[in-house]
Order: structure tokens, then C-alpha cells, then sequence
């Protein structure tokens, strides 16, 4: 029997690994993204890290993109450290939904996607305080 | 400005795996939450069994 | 005896949706449980407090 | 701005609708599906119903699978109920995953899948009577 699996964690949707990623943030509020350029990754000026609601389909569904910094003096083959910050003013507001990190290439390929997320204002386990 | 120039010819198979891995952690959190959930009704019980009927002999459990 | 004849060209394109359906059904019954746990919490808390200091003036709610 | 989202209840994926599916079943006891084949699907006798674990990748990643019975008359344009009951031996255990029901045509496409269920010895509202 041929199993169609592929390994997630060889292939190429791997290259960027999401760091540390909350379970639910601030909605509206400023929000930091860490991430990990593998050494099988070659990073360009025009690849991109964008937020998308999951079950998105094409990479046009972000709901916000940020470019993903050019390292200095990038040597290739290396490993890389990045954190960049979306602003408030583009964070999805509280809705329910789940969200992740996509970097996204600039050819349009898909190589990271980070665990989902969700935007709202308290956490579950403050709720009882709210008695 | 948009950031997709081109249209990758794996996208569909790039977002299920995007699904996958969303996937794969909510999972796990409802599975947690399910045992919360049970520890919670558990202690719940106890509590009311201790509060409301103290002297009564108890026909649960 | 194998019921895969051949191999269909949109396959990855149908098993995104099959884990849409079944994601969007597991994200409902996710925010269900959280939404239990917290009553629960509350619940839990009610009840100690009535319990454990049942003279104590209390200082919520 | 193009968005790639097709809805499902307008795509060929709808063409069979899974009925009243539980989100639990005993594990390793017959398990009956039911189904609605709707007018835009034409019926074959190799068409199939798999039982296949959440994520799949390909029709060939089914757990076990019935053929669909060929409703008796069948006429052309017309809404068809199924039943079918998966033995008790072929059924998955308690191992914790989800899974879903999906309609396969005798050509390897995918026309319906059903919400997940799980294999489970006891509902999790019962666990509370063994304290």
C-alpha cells in the first residue's frame, strides 16, 4: 500500500520555523513574531511573513503582511534569528477565530506556518475572576 | 502594495499543510480541555455532595 | 482489494476541504469546552468559598 | 484584491452529506453511516465510503472502507439515503485521533466528508460516575 504522506518536518514547509508562538494575544495591539530562517532557506528581499485566519487557501488570503527583513551580511547556508512586529493598527480584533504565521517566499511559496493563535482581551483562566 | 506576485503551483497542497499544523494543536487543546473539563465536574461533585448532603449517607459513587 | 483506481488531480485540493470540515467542527467544540472550564472554574470557586470560610465576609461578587 | 476561497456548500465536495454523525463511537463495534447522495451526483458501483483519519493527504490514506450500495431503481436527478455498517473488526481503536467519513467516486475524487469523530470506551460526561 503507497501512503501519500509526506513528512511534514522534511519538507520544504519547514524552512521557517515559528518561535514561542502564544495561544492568544492582545487584539489590535502590537505583536511580535520570532522566527527561525533554516540554513535550507535563501531569504530575499521580497519574501514575506503574513498573518492568515486557518483554512486559508492561496497565500492572497493573509489578512496583513509585513516584508521579512534582509539579514546583514547574510552568509549562505547560515542560520537565522528574526523578529519582526506587527503594528496594533493591523492586528485582527477579537473574533474567535484562529490565526497563524506563513512566511511566504517571493515566488509565492509557502515555507513555514506557525501553530494558531487567537485575538482576545483576557485569557480563560482570568475569567473567574470576573464573578 | 501586494506581496504575491506570482501564483505558486503547490498552494493547495502548502495550505493543507498549514491546516495540518493548526490542526494538530487544537487537537490537542480541546483534548486537554476535555480533561480540565472532567476534573472540573469531578471536583464540582465532591464539593456539592460535601456541602449539601453532609450527614446524609451518600447513594453515589 | 484496493478501491483506489486511479489517481484524481485535485486530490490535495479535497483533502484541504475534508480537514476545513472537520477543523471548523473541532474549533466549535474547542471554544465549547473552554467555555465549560470556565464556568466550572467559577463553579468550583463558589463552592469553596462557601465551604472553606462559610462566616468570612466575602469579598466578591 | 482575488480571494481563493470556494465554498464548500457549492463545490463538488457537497455532493454527499453525511447524517447526524456522533462525535464519539464505541470503539471496535459496528459503526453505521448514513448518507444523503444528492441529485448532482450520479451513483456507481465502485464508488466507496472510507473511514479516514483527520489530515489525510490522499483517497489511498483510508483506514478501512464499504463500497456504497447502488440504490435499487435509481433514478437519474434523484435525492438517495444510505445506510451503511461498518464491522466492529474493521473500526478503529480508542487511540485518541479523529476521524471522518468520506464519499469516494469510483474515479478517486472526493464528493463529502463528514464532521470527526473519535473512538472512545465512554463519553468524557460519564467519567465523572467513577470517581
Amino acid at each position: 500500500l503507497v501512503k501519500g504522506n509526506v513528512s511534514i518536518e522534511t519538507s520544504s514547509f519547514a524552512h521557517v520555523i515559528f518561535q514561542n508562538v502564544g495561544k492568544s494575544f492582545l487584539p489590535q495591539a502590537p505583536l511580535e513574531c520570532h522566527y527561525t530562517l533554516t540554513p535550507a532557506l535563501t531569504p530575499h528581499p521580497k519574501d514575506w511573513v503574513g498573518i492568515f485566519k486557518v483554512g486559508w487557501s492561496t497565500a492572497r488570503d493573509y489578512y496583513t503582511f509585513l516584508w521579512s527583513p534582509m539579514p546583514e551580511n547574510y552568509v549562505e547556508g547560515s542560520t537565522v534569528h528574526r523578529v519582526i512586529v506587527f503594528q496594533g493598527y493591523y492586528v485582527p480584533r477579537s473574533d474567535g477565530e484562529f490565526y497563524q504565521f506563513c512566511y511566504v517566499t517571493h515566488g509565492g511559496e509557502i515555507r513555514g506556518a506557525s501553530t494558531p493563535f487567537q485575538f482576545r482581551q483576557a485569557m480563560p483562566s482570568g475569567e473567574e475572576l470576573l464573578t | 502594495e501586494s506581496p504575491v506576485s506570482v501564483c505558486a503551483g503547490d498552494e493547495s497542497v502548502a495550505s493543507h499543510f498549514a491546516l495540518v499544523t493548526a490542526y494538530e494543536d487544537i487537537k490537542k487543546r480541546l483534548r486537554d480541555a476535555e480533561r480540565e473539563n472532567s476534573l472540573l465536574r469531578k471536583r464540582v461533585k465532591q464539593l456539592e455532595d460535601k456541602m449539601f448532603k453532609p450527614e446524609a449517607p451518600s447513594t453515589e459513587g
